[in-house]
């Protein structure tokens, strides 16, 4: 059973000003499943699109972001949802924190920095639930909070009176408030020092653990994918360039950009030169014919110039999108 | 606590003396760098204008106007002077009214133009903001552009124009609204009586919608412009993200948090305010503090003009810091560093 | 209009050319005045006049803005807190009494280049503020760091690095100021404190309130200079919002691809 | 061994902000009594390694001169740089220590071409005497990170990628020749695949160049990658220094072994120690104001000794550790402790 599947999708910015009209192909062609109990990360650089695919998963599309083709099918226990069709207010009322959840980038500054802690709980809960006891909701939420090893006296203060790694922990908290069936985790350690990203993110692992639901981590930083993730997929340009289980994509990378990615990673205790690739991430406003990391592939052929290669599935649940491989090659 | 007065009070203080502090010398340096000897230019101008004073008063005045100047004794002296006769509340008898003092008959205008100036300020500043919130979160509502359009065109017009154009449209063209004054000429003001009170509240009228529908343009604008740029900060993206209902979002999400900033604006556009309920009261000839002044203008009132000028630095500056004072009351990071 | 003041059939300074108290003909499209003058070419000196004030007090009080804005602002420390302190001062203060008292002390010499002059010497301190804490972040970012690591001198920064990013916050507080002052300069001509044998929108209400127009019946001296000067106002905004729109570094950065 | 020996030493420097308003407010100290030098005959890469609050940028500004110590002083080349006033020997040290900044983007000015700071450089340093020669200057130190002059010509920060604006402020510093660069988070902004180029880069620099690299930062990964030696910092305090092989790989204060073992390593059957459950720290200011120790709060092996005075700097094998576990005083409280 799967909890989402996205087929074939196709996200762009579409933007005009004074007659200068700019397409940036963010999500170009993507396909991938989620399944319940697991954690599955998404892994690229700057600007590859992985916070487009996010924006477009969890019903967050706004101008200039237009879908242009693709679905995005949702499966909570029986309750299908599409998200490229459903309305704005079921949406709101049966999808939105009650089966799925996000934890933002910047999470740090998600909170209202006039009102106090509470406050924000209070609005997700009266909005989605109703609070009919005050005195309950306060020892639910108390109990909450506690469950996942953050103080009382947290729900009292105002944001600006929070630590970084405190905030974000408190943004966790709140998106885990309904137990929905996914939360959307994107760059959550992203400025945070290591030791507390370390907090932060076993504070995930111990969440999903417990309440068996799906965590989608989006982060750039490999080396967390390699400790926090079940599977795992590299976007590079707005494409899957491979998908497979973490420890595969970490012991046995079939793509030349993923390989690249995994080599180039320093390590304490290795102090063996490491290169880079050359060239850059290509501009998604005008990003190269054929495979869209060509021109930096040490391995480049002819077909790869013109034919976008298909994501095809190599071994059990390894799919890599590269000339190279063919169903049959492996 | 006591870091709220060491870290905010006392800064705020400061703030508030120096700016009496410049507002004051400022209108003290001013005459002084007039190319005449405004004293004798005034004594002048009195008995060219034909005055049936005798000379012993022509003396009088000539000598309180060198007081009211300053003018006797170093630049020094004269300065320290002028601050005692402002720590007396001695502003000086009128010289169109000689010699009624000064702040006798402002004392007596002071309660109209306040009147007229706190409740318009105040429901333009509520409503200016609720609507530009509004605007600039349902950017698609057919309504509130017109609003809009209209708060635009009102800002940009001085307010003299305005009170003008109501004043030619509401009195002239359609008289439904008394033309001048605050109450009808003739009557003496009797606070007991309704009857009064009703003709003072229409006679208050077009005068208060003047400053009103300017007020709300500017609010309107500003705070447009203040919520678009919130509504892109991350703790509203996330509240719909959550799915809260948009008027919670609204309410406790954008105005509360740019309401600070302007209760900010507010404090710094009093003086401007201020200026501009003036010329609205010469508009309508309503007889207030800006009545005053233009009759002191007209009667070559020095001392009046004087006195209007340095009641009206200390006012708006009160006024500031009372609101700065109230600040903390809304913003938690101030109250809690 | 402006242009069209140079063709005027008449001279603006001379009185009863015309029969006076007329009402808006196709021969004399405003009207004419208690003063014998025809209305609308009598106002196209006032537009020019007005502009005039206008323009001279936007550039003396930019000048002042940008100094002290950038001085403050890149300098810092006490230099810093004494401007501000002045120009707060200068934001909070009621100015119209203040420029009641001046012009009435300097009524024997009041022209339009002196109303401006004085005009500009008030309408600097919220711009300064603006341009000061402008700098003030930009000072911060790294851009600064490296040009002074590059060994260039205060100066060369703040033209190089700051103004640039100035120029666009100059540009929208102009039609603020221009406003301002036109503004202004309509309050103190209505009060009698300025130079009234000038034409300008302001001594144009100024003649029409002496002769209590609105009484006589002669509506149209106080309802075409209101209504010219509401147009002009709103057209100078309409104006300079949609240029600022344009040259906004935003703008700019979108424009050229960022 | 004498300090003109010394390309930089810097002595006991301490650095207290005022934080709060006018008249009330508190002291923090940001650097904490922080020595060390780098030798003026052996380019080395050094790191300044720490997590966010523990001074390491606060340093770097002194060590640059933007910021005046509140107390010791920093030599370069066996000159005090406090006493540095005229702008021609600000010009000439400038020469001679030239920084990289962290965010790629925020370097050069979005509304410049980037050239303009490449020629200003050249010009202001009188590395060249016209036009022509200033081109084949700045040509050569674009030639050294890996471009020309031809690939940035015209060309506005937006319009080149992370990887290479980070390159032409590397081209920038070396454009007058200096003996020092001081790099502040250099690739914490760029792109993994581009990530490495650069830090090869100042491996380069130390290597064919002569070229000193004060390299600041708070990725423990890329530390060990190219520096000789690194400093950790916490709270202001450097509380370990050495060898970056013996600092990393065998950590003796307890904070660095914390450090060490919470940077996720990129390998998926290592993931034992990581995810090993830890207590998260008290807040900044809280860690700040402790007496003693600042790591006391959240240390493993905390001692009461360590709540009450600062720890010595005791040497260890070839690191200088801050704690108590090592030295005298600290080893005889342990030992009463015992039953």
């Amino acid at each position: 059973m799967t909890l989402l599947s996205v087929r074939n999708l196709r996200a762009y910015y579409q933007t005009e000003a004074y007659g200068i009209s700019r397409t940036v192909q963010a999500v170009d062609g993507i396909s991938f499943d989620l399944f319940p109990n697991e954690i599955y990360g998404v892994a690229g650089e700057s600007s590859c699109g992985k916070t487009t695919l996010i924006k477009v998963i969890s019903g967050n599309i706004k101008h200039p972001l237009k879908v242009l083709e693709g679905s995005v099918i949702y499966n909570f226990n029986g309750y299908q949802v599409d998200m490229l069709q459903i309305s704005e207010d079921e949406l709101r009322r049966n999808v939105r924190w009650k089966q799925i959840s996000y934890v933002m980038q910047g999470s740090m500054s998600v909170l209202n920095p006039v009102r106090k802690v509470i406050k924000t709980f209070e609005d997700i809960v009266r909005t989605h639930e109703g609070i009919t006891d005050k005195k309950k909701f306060l020892e639910q939420t108390r109990a909450h909070i506690n469950r996942l090893g953050l103080p009382t006296d947290v729900l009292n203060a105002y944001p600006h009176q929070l630590s970084g790694g405190m905030r974000q922990r408190v943004a966790i908290a709140l998106a885990t408030v309904f137990q929905p069936a996914l939360i959307i985790a994107d760059e959550p350690t992203t400025a945070l020092d290591v030791v507390v990203q370390r907090g932060v993110l076993h504070m995930i692992k111990d969440i999903q653990a417990m309440s068996k639901n799906t965590v989608l981590l989006v982060t750039h930083d490999m080396a967390v994918h390699a400790n926090v993730t079940d599977r795992m997929m590299i976007m590079y340009a707005g494409r899957i360039a491979e998908e497979a289980p973490t420890e595969s994509i970490f012991n046995a990378p079939l793509h030349p950009y993923t390989q690249h990615l995994i080599n180039s990673l320093p390590m304490i205790g290795e102090k063996t030169t490491r290169t880079s690739l050359g060239g850059s991430p290509p501009n998604l406003a005008n990003p190269p014919g054929g495979c869209r990391f060509h021109p930096r592939c040490p391995h480049v052929m002819d077909e790869c110039r013109t034919v976008v290669p298909d994501l095809v599935t190599v071994k059990e649940r390894h799919r890599v999108a590269c000339h190279l491989f063919k169903e049959d090659s492996v | 606590m006591r870091k709220f007065v060491l870290r905010y009070l006392i800064p705020r203080i400061i703030q508030y003396l120096t700016l009496i502090f410049v507002g004051i010398t400022l209108t003290y340096i001013i005459p002084r760098l007039a190319p005449t000897n405004p004293v004798e230019a005034q004594v002048s101008m009195m008995i060219a204008r034909g005055s049936s004073l005798d000379p012993d008063a022509i003396e009088a005045m000539r000598a309180a106007l060198t007081e009211l100047y300053g003018l006797s004794g170093s630049p020094v002296e004269q300065y320290f002077a002028f601050w005692s006769r402002l720590f007396r509340g001695d502003l000086g008898p009128s010289l169109g009214n000689f010699p009624t003092p000064v702040s006798e008959m402002i004392g007596q205008a002071l309660p109209y133009t306040l009147r007229l100036l706190i409740p318009a300020l105040i429901i333009s500043w509520i409503f200016g903001n609720f609507f530009g919130a509004l605007s600039s979160y349902y950017p698609e509502n057919k309504a509130l552009n017109v609003v809009e359009v209209l708060g635009q065109v009102v800002r940009s017009i001085p307010y003299y124009i305005v009170a003008i154009v109501l004043l030619v449209v509401f009195s002239y063209f359609i008289p439904i609204f008394p033309f001048s004054g605050a109450y009808p000429i003739g009557t003496r003001p009797d606070w007991s009586s309704l009857d009064f009170i009703l003709t003072y509240l229409e006679h208050s009228v077009l005068p208060a919608a003047t400053l009103i529908l300017v007020g709300f343009g500017g609010w309107f604008v500003g705070m447009k412009s203040l919520t678009s740029n919130i509504i892109s900060e991350d703790y509203v993206v996330y509240a719909e993200i959550v799915g809260l209902k948009k008027r919670n979002i609204l309410v406790q999400y954008i105005m509360r948090t740019a309401m600070l900033p302007q209760l900010t604006a507010l404090a710094m556009s009093l003086g401007t305010v201020f200026s501009g309920a003036l010329i609205m009261e010469v508009v309508f000839g309503y007889p207030g503090v800006g009545s005053l002044a233009i009759r002191a203008v007209y009667s070559n009132d020095y001392s009046m003009i004087m006195g209007i000028t340095i009641y009206s630095i200390i006012g708006v500056a009160t006024a500031v810091f009372l609101i700065d004072l109230l600040y903390p009351l809304f913003d938690p990071r101030v109250r809690y560093q | 209009m402006i242009f069209l003041s140079y063709d005027s059939p008449y001279d603006p300074s001379k009185s009863f050319v015309v029969p006076w108290d007329l009402p808006p003909s196709w021969e004399h499209p405003f009207g004419t005045t208690s003063r014998g003058q025809d209305l609308f070419w009598w106002l196209t000196f006032a537009v020019r006049n007005s502009l005039y004030v206008g323009v001279v007090t936007a550039i003396i009080s930019r000048v002042i803005s940008i100094l002290v804005g950038l001085t403050a602002g890149y300098r810092g420390g006490w230099i810093d807190r004494v401007l501000m302190a002045i120009s707060d001062t200068f934001v909070v203060l009621p100015l119209l009494p203040i420029l009641i008292l001046l012009s009435f002390l300097l009524r024997e010499s009041m022209n339009l280049l002196n109303l401006a002059i004085i005009l500009g010497l008030f309408g600097w301190s919220f711009d300064a503020r603006l341009i000061r804490s402008q700098v003030l972040s930009l000072r911060e970012r790294s851009f600064t760091r490296t040009a002074v690591y590059s060994g260039t001198n205060s100066f060369w920064i703040t033209i190089h690095e700051h103004l640039p990013f100035v120029l666009p916050i100059v540009f929208a507080t102009t039609l603020n100021n221009l406003l301002w002052s036109m503004g202004m300069e309509v309050t103190l001509s209505v009060l009698g404190l300025s130079d009234l044998s000038t034409p300008t929108l302001g001594t144009a209400l100024f003649w029409a309130n002496q002769h209590g127009a609105l009484v006589a019946g002669v509506w149209w001296w106080i309802t075409a200079p209101a209504l010219v000067t509401a147009v002009l106002f709103l057209g100078l905004y309409l104006l300079f919002t949609s240029i600022n729109e344009y040259i906004d570094p935003r703008t700019r950065l979108r424009l050229i691809g960022g | 061994m004498s300090t003109s020996e010394k390309l930089l030493d810097v002595q006991h420097v301490t650095v207290k902000f005022h934080i709060g308003g006018l008249l009330g407010g508190t002291f923090l100290t940001a650097v904490n009594d922080v020595s060390f030098s780098l030798e003026s005959n052996k380019p080395e890469i050094f790191t300044l390694a720490g997590e966010s609050g523990s001074g390491k940028t606060t340093l770097s500004r002194v060590l640059l001169r933007d910021l005046e110590p509140t107390a010791g002083r920093v030599l370069f080349e066996g000159r005090d740089v406090s006493t540095i006033r005229k702008r021609s020997e600000f010009i000439e040290f400038m020469k001679k220590v030239q920084p990289v900044f962290q965010n790629p983007f925020e370097t050069f000015s979005p509304l410049r071409r980037v050239e303009a700071y490449l020629f200003d450089t050249a010009n202001n340093f009188k590395m060249a005497s016209n036009d022509r020669d200033a081109a084949r200057v700045v040509d050569d130190a674009l030639r050294n990170v890996g471009l020309s002059l031809d690939e940035v010509r015209q060309r506005y920060p937006h319009e080149l990628s992370g990887g290479q604006i980070q390159r032409v402020s590397v081209a920038r510093a070396l454009i007058s020749q200096p003996r020092l660069i001081l790099a502040d988070e250099p690739v914490s902004m760029v792109d993994a695949s581009l990530r490495m180029e650069i830090v090869n880069l100042f491996r380069k620099l130390r290597d064919e160049k002569g070229v000193s690299v004060l390299y600041i930062t708070h990725d423990l990964a890329t530390a060990y990658y190219i520096s000789d030696r690194i400093a950790i910092m916490l709270r202001g305090y450097i509380v370990e220094m050495g060898p970056v092989e013996d600092v990393l790989e065998r950590p003796a204060h307890p904070y660095t072994q914390l450090l060490k073992e919470s940077v996720p390593e990129p390998a998926p059957q290592k993931r034992e120690t990581w995810a090993r459950h830890i207590e998260l720290g008290a807040t900044e200011v809280k860690e700040y104001g402790r007496i003693g120790c600042k790591f006391a709060g959240r240390c493993p092996k905390v001692m009461d000794i360590c709540r009450e005075a600062d720890p010595p700097n005791v040497q260890v094998g070839q690191q200088m550790v801050k704690c108590y576990l090592y030295s005298e005083r600290g080893e005889k409280a342990a030992a009463e402790a015992q039953p």
